[in-house]
């Protein structure tokens, strides 16, 4: 079967990965309320995270713990964990950052659909 | 095999939870599922041997960033539906509610 | 070296310690701030020391490991430099948001040390991965610090620029990831040489990486966040952002560039080059100034992208050269863009914000709404001289006018682009740069305040242009290092001559020096700095003298000696005349640079440096916003038409253009752009306006010396340089005869046209103007003979019109001086006040029309005999009409001024200051003594063309002869002069006791008037004539460059629509412009 | 040396002296003829003469400054000069007058040196018609030149040379060698250009001015008048010499002279008889256009 086939060599983690990195896009694109934009970065985030984790999976590793008797090479790839981490913290900070935008505009006076909030144009 | 449809059953339920995510008017609503795909990512990192990360990502992308979210929702006084006020509008003039 | 790492850990430590020592006061936690750019700045000094000294890249590894365990640092040249770039400006930035940084709370001082050290790490990293860690603390500290101020626009764009950047960054990790998982390495030294990501998967792990880059480089049409920011943020962090961050990344790009293929080139470079020219052109429209420097910010920024990735596309030079050209341009976009920023926040701060809101000084001229309306008055006050100096020198350094760093890049890119026969990219950059230029110096014209209104108290901004200052002084220091020592290059080993810097020509750099000087001086009494600057000419003439040929020595007469009479002429007015006598040393040193210049690159600067200082000279004049305008924005045209002319060959050292050459259209390029200046008919548009609205001196420079220069242009571009003594044309390359016959009609259609507007005018100095352009057109109608008569003509005619319009610009200038109006109706009957200015008129109006006895008749009969010998009989026709028409307008000049009626308001009106009556007596001396020895003016000339081309004409005892005719000028004066004594004495002899009769003793259509206006038939004088021949010279060539005009600006409103102010439509944009990339890219693959 | 420059003034005073004489009679009769054409009696030929000893004898009682008194001054020198650098009679060392000072050129823009020197002492003497009458000149003139400098180009490149000796030296040989036979085109451009610079109708509205009584010649009053009309003697007779030099090949007698120049200046006098006077803007298109066609033919003409 061709299609069981293609189905096995696809990544079963980068495809959701991948999805929810569009779906995140539609958000930030379609949706105008400020703080819903900034689920749907979350929502980005997440599926950012899911990539770069694919990359390291290979079927059956375990976690890369040295604990002196796994062999190397039946660990997963350490690295991509370590940018993950590192993504997750900077993807927190992000968002708090946007969060707080929103809530300056909002309590300013001002509304939560980004559309009131652009007079400087042109 | 049991590791691989868990992780892609997972997979679907993110991508659902998403596309529902954005859908949902409620703003409350939203916040809490992406707070579960979050976590179900974290599901997913912890199946693929990534122990570390699934942990990092379930406290902090489920939940340290809903409970922000929740609290910056609350200090914006941001009406639940996402479209409730999407003009500024002056106190008292709420008339335009957007829902019939 | 210093191991950076020492510094990131300073960095990051006096971040933590911030709130801490946030408690002992702001002082010190800013002075930690400082502290900590210092230490930045010193290490980058260090660093640069030691690799000057031949020390070599040093790579420093993190945990003690190198790669690819850990992540390494290197320390390269450009690294060093680019840190110090970062530090340099992090610091003025810091100083000119320290207030506001003391107000905020102690996040926004935690922010600034966090962005310098992301900026630095940028640089400094050759990790892949943690160069996105430095990308996002830059960007999270940038976000935090737009804010930080807590005004809302801030906020707003704050939050546009998150939704780009963190789609940016989501790219980032994508490609990242790919390129680790097809490269298996993310340290950049083994991805480079990694194979897996040769393939197709290597190449889109590799897009996306380059997308995430060129979105944070701000692209078109993905940058309406950034525009928003650069309005809306603090200026300081805009001059960061502009200045620093921009550097950063476009080292980021630099170190990336060996991953990428042709390809990635490809997008790179075109994406540059759009945003070069849709920045320029939608920032044309811009009203508020940040957002001007904005839109100028993402064009040069994409200019230094484009360059970067056409110098390895197109292989340009050395990866040094490339450096030399692009870090040019960067070097230059950085510090004047930054002090650009600077100062507008110190406008900010000196209350210059009436007119436009939050943004300083108004920008556009419309009066399309109301705040336009409001705004199209001048700034309330005026700039201190010092607060324009500096803006004058970031403006020009910005729009790479000499002697600043980007003008010599820009010439080495067109250079090398021009050896690779890259037209239509120098014309996209050229052109590009000339609507950049436009709207920069529109606002820099906006600036000076109109001088003699109403007094405008002086705005000083204090301390706030401090860093403008160090900016614009670096700039200055750096460009004049490049030209002197041709840092730039000599960084290319091969490109060898071409390439050279002035080092040989240290005489371009005198009105430079003497301009300074004098400026420095500018608080001395006018006399005494006039006769500092004619000391400073006489000087430079007494020291160029043995380097003047035959031909330059008859332009150096006209070009410095003009200069030197005009210079005596400012001495008119008491006071200190603020900035005159600096510029008319400098326009006339520079004339006299344009003589002197060897090579290409030197006579550009030269031409540039008279570009340059007659235009400051134009602006100087009190309404001359918009003529001035118009005056630099041609004028630069030109020089770039002439730029890639020369780029393409000739005018040099080595000799003439490359045979063959001069048909080619870089030839005809360079020649229309000495048109220019000249001001043929059709591009012309500037000329009127610029020679009226100048000062009256200034306007007399320009029209009787500055004009020279460009025909003096003209010769230069044929012949080749040449020693002295040994002047040659190669005949054989010259292009096709239709050329020349093209050229002729030119300068015919402009003579016709000069006159004929010159004969419509009401104001006096139009007159002059138009005047100036019709006799231009004869002398480039002589030159296009190309043959030993033609040429003969068109010096001598040159020669004459520097002397009779000398004289005439110092008459006027002395009558509109003491009548105090420059409408010819509103003058008359001077002669009785002004008798010698009346005297001089009447002998330049002689000389002009080219009536016998005097030298303008030489003028006419070496023209007319050498256009029928060439066979040029319709052109002789067309030129003997136009010069009829000159009639007309000669006459009025000398009737509406000095004769007829006299103006009642007018009795009290004395003869002109000395300062102008003696060089017009001197004139007058010359011009007669040329008119009696004709001998005296033809024989060099003669001696000069004889050498160029066979000889027709020549001296037969005094009488020249020619192969139709002759002419002895001595005789015709003698039985003229006899012929007029004859009847002078008859005359005598029949006065009897004649009776003087008073104004009004006459009788005027039965009655006797009363009031001089009913009598003084002056207004609309040519009424009939513009009824019968008016048709020929409707203003088409203004209504053209109108609609040119109207178009690029039209182009512009439409592109700058795409910018609708709402974020999603920006994130919108930069989804969509990373996928027509990946498009493109397909394409190109 | 000084014999021969003594000699030369002495003969450029003689011709000078043989051209008012004749130009004073040509107008002199030429006004008796226009009256004998109109059905009156006309003037006696000398009355010209007669005015001019009569203005000179009269004191002149009006001045309006130096511009004033040098405006006839100049007119008249122009008038003298045009003369004295054309050669009058082919071949004759007394008529030769100063014509090695220069060539055609030369004598075509001294034309202007007298009307320039007198439009500068017309305004001067501060009445606005005089203003008006030397702008409508001025305009004309440039009009007139451009079918004249036409055919003085024709005529150039037809003997290949601006010396008006060689000019007139290669038509010698009868009558078909004249220019008016091998290129009428351009001598019927030249004569329409004579019309206008000699300002008879249809191109007479310049000196309208003048007729009305209040014009320059009001305020140019006694000597200064005599010499404005001693110049109109001469300038005429100049022209009338250039014309017979440049297109019905010269003289080489004065006798020969006298006979062409008459017939030539006939032609105007009928012409202006036949037309009425046009509007200055009108006659300036007029001639930029035939006359221009057909000088510019005659330059094809001359080329072929």
């Amino acid at each position: 079967m061709k299609l069981a086939a293609i189905l096995v060599h696809l990544n079963p983690v980068a495809i959701p990965g991948a999805l929810l990195i569009l779906i995140g896009l539609w958000g930030i694109l379609a949706r105008q309320n400020l703080f819903k934009i900034a689920v749907a970065f979350s929502i980005l985030g997440t599926g950012v995270n899911l990539v770069i984790l694919s990359v390291g999976y290979i079927r059956g590793r375990t976690a890369p713990i040295l604990d002196g008797e796994a062999a190397v090479a039946s660990m997963t790839d350490p690295v991509p964990q370590a940018l993950v981490l590192t993504a997750i913290v900077i993807g927190l900070a992000v968002t708090a950052l946007l969060l707080s935008y929103a809530v300056r505009l909002r309590s300013g006076g001002g509304g939560s659909s980004i559309e009131v909030h652009g007079d400087e144009k042109w | 095999m049991m590791l691989e449809i868990a992780i892609i059953v997972a997979g679907v339920l993110m991508v659902g939870i998403a596309i529902a995510t954005i859908l949902t008017r409620s703003l409350l609503v939203s916040v809490i599922m992406s707070g579960g795909v979050s976590l179900l990512a974290s599901l997913v990192f912890l199946l693929m041997g990534a122990p570390d990360v699934a942990m990092t990502e379930a406290v902090i992308g489920s939940g340290l960033t809903t409970v922000v979210f929740l609290y910056a929702l609350s200090r914006a006084k941001q009406p639940d539906d996402e479209d409730a006020a999407a003009l500024a509008s002056p106190p008292g003039d709420d008339t335009d509610g957007g829902q019939p | 070296m210093v191991n950076p790492l020492y510094l990131f850990a300073a960095s990051l430590a006096a971040a933590f310690l911030l709130p801490l020592v946030d408690k002992l006061g702001r002082r010190a936690s800013l002075a930690l701030v400082y502290l900590v750019g210092l230490a930045w700045l010193a290490a980058a000094v260090s660093w640069l020391l030691a690799l000057v000294q031949g020390g070599v890249a040093q790579d420093f590894g993190t945990a003690g490991f190198m790669a690819p365990l850990a992540i390494v640092l290197r320390v390269g040249l450009l690294e060093a430099a680019g840190v110090l770039a970062v530090a340099a400006v992090g610091l003025l930035s810091a100083a000119a948001m320290h207030a506001s940084l003391r107000q905020a709370p102690a996040g926004g001082a935690m922010a600034f040390l966090m962005l310098l050290m992301g900026l630095c790490g940028v640089i400094l990293t050759r990790d892949l991965f943690n160069l996105f860690v430095f990308l996002e603390i830059s960007a999270i500290a940038t976000y935090s610090l737009i804010g930080f101020d807590d005004r809302r626009p801030a906020l707003r764009s704050a939050f546009k620029y998150m939704l780009a950047g963190g789609i940016a960054s989501a790219l980032y990790l994508i490609g990242v990831i790919y390129v680790y998982r097809f490269g298996d390495t993310l340290n950049l030294d083994l991805a480079i040489r990694a194979p897996g990501l040769a393939g197709a998967a290597g190449n889109a792990a590799l897009f996306f990486l380059l997308a995430a880059l060129l979105v944070e480089l701000k692209p078109f049409p993905a940058n309406g966040w950034a525009l928003d920011v650069y309005q809306t943020a603090h200026p300081g962090l805009a001059a960061m952002l502009s200045g620093a961050s921009a550097t950063a990344l476009l080292l980021a790009l630099w170190k990336l560039l060996p991953l990428f293929g042709t390809a990635h080139l490809v997008i790179i470079a075109g994406s540059g080059l759009a945003t070069f020219l849709a920045g320029n052109l939608a920032g044309a429209r811009q009203r508020y100034t940040r957002r001007m420097l904005g839109y100028s910010s993402v064009a040069q920024i994409g200019l230094a992208m484009a360059v970067l990735a056409l110098g390895t596309l197109f292989k340009l030079g050395s990866e040094l050269f490339l450096l030399a050209v692009a870090g040019g341009f960067v070097l230059n976009h950085l510090l004047a863009k930054t002090g650009l920023f600077l100062l507008s926040a110190a406008f900010e701060q000196a209350g210059l914000t009436d007119a436009a809101g939050v943004d300083g000084v108004d920008v556009v001229d419309t009066v399309d709404d109301a705040a336009g309306a409001s705004a199209a008055a001048q700034p309330a006050r005026r700039l201190s001289p010092l607060a324009l100096a500096v803006a004058g020198g970031l403006v020009l350094a910005l729009v790479g006018l000499p002697p600043f760093p980007g003008f010599w890049a820009k010439w080495q890119l067109v250079q090398a682009l021009a050896d690779r026969s890259r037209w239509w990219l120098i014309g996209l950059i050229l052109g590009g740069s000339l609507v950049e230029a436009f709207y920069m110096l529109r606002w820099l014209g906006r600036l000076v305040a109109a001088r003699g209104a109403a007094p405008v108290p002086t705005l000083r901004l204090g301390a706030g242009l401090l860093g403008p200052a160090v900016a614009a002084v670096a700039l200055a220091g750096l460009g004049v290092l490049s030209g002197v020592f041709g840092l730039t290059g000599a960084l290319d080993p091969k490109a060898g001559s071409t390439l050279a810097s002035l080092a040989g020509e240290p005489w371009l750099w005198a009105p430079w020096a003497v301009a300074a000087v004098l400026f420095l001086l500018d608080w001395l009494p006018g006399w005494l700095k006039g006769l500092l600057a004619l000391g400073a000419v006489a000087a430079f003439a007494w020291l160029v003298q043995d380097r003047l040929d035959g031909l330059r020595q008859i332009f150096a007469i006209m070009l410095l000696g003009g200069g030197g009479l005009f210079i005596v002429a400012a001495l008119r007015k008491p006071g200190s005349r603020g900035g005159l006598h600096p510029l008319l040393a400098m326009v006339t040193l520079s004339l006299g640079a344009v003589l002197l210049a060897e090579t290409r690159l030197g006579f550009f600067f030269a031409w540039e440096t008279m570009t340059l200082s007659s235009w400051l000279l134009v602006r100087r004049g009190q309404a001359s916003r918009q003529p001035a305008l118009s005056y630099i924005v041609f004028g630069l045209g030109g020089a770039f038409l002439l730029m890639v002319g020369l780029a393409a060959g000739g005018f040099d050292s080595a000799g003439a253009w490359p045979s063959g050459a001069l048909a080619s259209w870089p030839f005809l390029l360079a020649l229309v752009g000495i048109l220019v200046k000249a001001g043929a008919l059709g591009l012309h548009v500037w000329l009127p306006g610029a020679y009226a609205e100048a000062d009256d001196e200034s306007s007399g420079l320009l029209s009787a010396s500055l004009s020279k220069a460009a025909v003096f242009g003209l010769f230069a571009l044929v012949l080749s340089r040449g020693i002295p003594g040994s002047l040659s044309i190669s005949l054989g390359a010259i292009g096709g005869p239709w050329l020349w016959r093209a050229l002729g009609w030119v300068g015919l259609a402009t003579a016709l046209a000069g006159a004929l507007y010159a004969v419509w005018q009401e104001d006096i100095k139009k007159t002059l103007a138009w005047s100036s352009m019709g006799q231009i057109g004869y002398i480039i109608l002589a030159f296009a003979l190309m043959d030993q008569a033609g040429w003969t003509a068109s010096l001598y005619l040159a020669f004459n019109h520097f002397l009779y319009k000398s004289m005439l610009f110092l008459a006027v200038a002395g009558v509109i001086q003491r009548v105090g109006t420059r409408n010819m109706y509103e003058m008359g009957g001077l002669i009785k006040k002004m008798p010698v200015s009346f005297l001089t008129v009447l002998m330049a109006i002689i000389a002009l029309s080219g009536v016998p006895p005097l030298t303008g008749f030489g003028g006419k009969w070496l023209l007319y005999s050498s256009l029928i010998a060439k066979g040029w009989y319709l052109e002789a026709a067309v030129a003997f009409f136009a010069s009829g028409v000159a009639f007309l307008y000669l006459y009025r000049l000398i009737h509406s001024i000095f004769l007829g009626q006299p103006k009642l308001n007018q009795s009290g009106v004395r003869e002109a200051p000395l300062a102008l009556i003696a060089p017009q007596l001197l004139l007058m001396g010359v011009l007669m003594a040329l008119s009696v020895f004709p001998k005296l003016l033809l024989d060099p000339i003669l001696e000069i063309t004889s050498r160029v081309f066979p000889p027709t004409l020549g001296f037969s005892g005094d009488a020249l002869v020619s192969p139709l005719g002759y002419w002895n000028g001595t005789l015709t004066m003698i039985v003229t002069g006899g012929v007029f004594a004859l009847c002078l004495l008859w005359l005598v002899i029949n006065l009897r006791n004649s009776q003087g009769v008073r104004q009004f003793n006459i009788v005027f259509a039965g009655e006797r008037p009363l009031r001089p206006e009913t009598t003084h038939y002056a207004w609309r004088f040519f009424e009939p004539y513009r009824q019968a021949v008016g048709g020929l010279v409707r203003s088409r060539a203004e209504r053209f460059w109108v609609l040119v005009g109207g178009g690029v600006s039209a182009v512009g409103g439409a592109l700058r629509r795409l910018y609708t102010g709402n974020g999603q439509t920006y994130a919108l944009h930069v989804v969509m412009y990373v996928v027509v990339l990946y498009l493109v890219m397909g394409v190109v693959l | 040396m000084i014999t021969a420059i003594l000699t030369r003034v002495g003969y450029a005073l003689v011709s000078l002296f043989v051209i008012t004489n004749y130009g004073l009679l040509l107008i002199g009769s030429m006004a008796r003829i226009s009256a004998k054409v109109q059905g009156r009696v006309g003037q006696p030929v000398w009355q010209p003469y007669l005015d001019i000893i009569k203005s000179t004898a009269k004191r002149n009682s009006i001045s309006h400054g130096v511009m004033f008194y040098l405006g006839p001054v100049f007119r008249l020198a122009g008038g003298v000069g045009t003369y004295l650098f054309i050669p009058a009679v082919f071949g004759s060392a007394l008529f030769r007058n100063f014509s090695d000072s220069g060539d055609l050129l030369l004598v075509m823009y001294f034309i202007f040196f007298g009307q320039l020197g007198m439009a500068l002492g017309a305004s001067e003497g501060g009445h606005p018609y005089s203003a008006i009458g030397v702008s409508r000149g001025l305009a004309q003139m440039t009009a007139f030149e451009v079918p004249f400098a036409l055919s003085v180009i024709a005529v150039a490149i037809q003997y290949k040379t601006l010396d008006i000796t060689a000019i007139v030296a290669a038509q010698q040989g009868g009558f078909l060698h004249w220019t008016v036979a091998t290129n009428p085109v351009a001598v019927v451009a030249a004569l329409i250009a004579f019309l206008g610079m000699s300002m008879h109708n249809p191109f007479s509205v310049v000196i309208a001015p003048q007729e009305i009584p209040i014009g320059p010649p009001t305020e140019y009053q006694s000597n200064l008048l005599g010499m404005l009309q001693t110049n109109r003697a001469i300038f005429n007779g100049a022209k009338l010499v250039l014309y017979m030099n440049l297109f019905f090949g010269g003289a080489t007698s004065l006798p020969v002279m006298v006979i062409k120049t008459f017939l030539i200046y006939f032609i105007n006098v009928f012409v202006g008889q036949a037309f009425p006077r046009l509007r200055v803007d009108q006659s300036i298109r007029f001639f930029l256009g035939a006359p221009t066609v057909i000088g510019v033919a005659g330059v094809i003409i001359a080329l072929l």
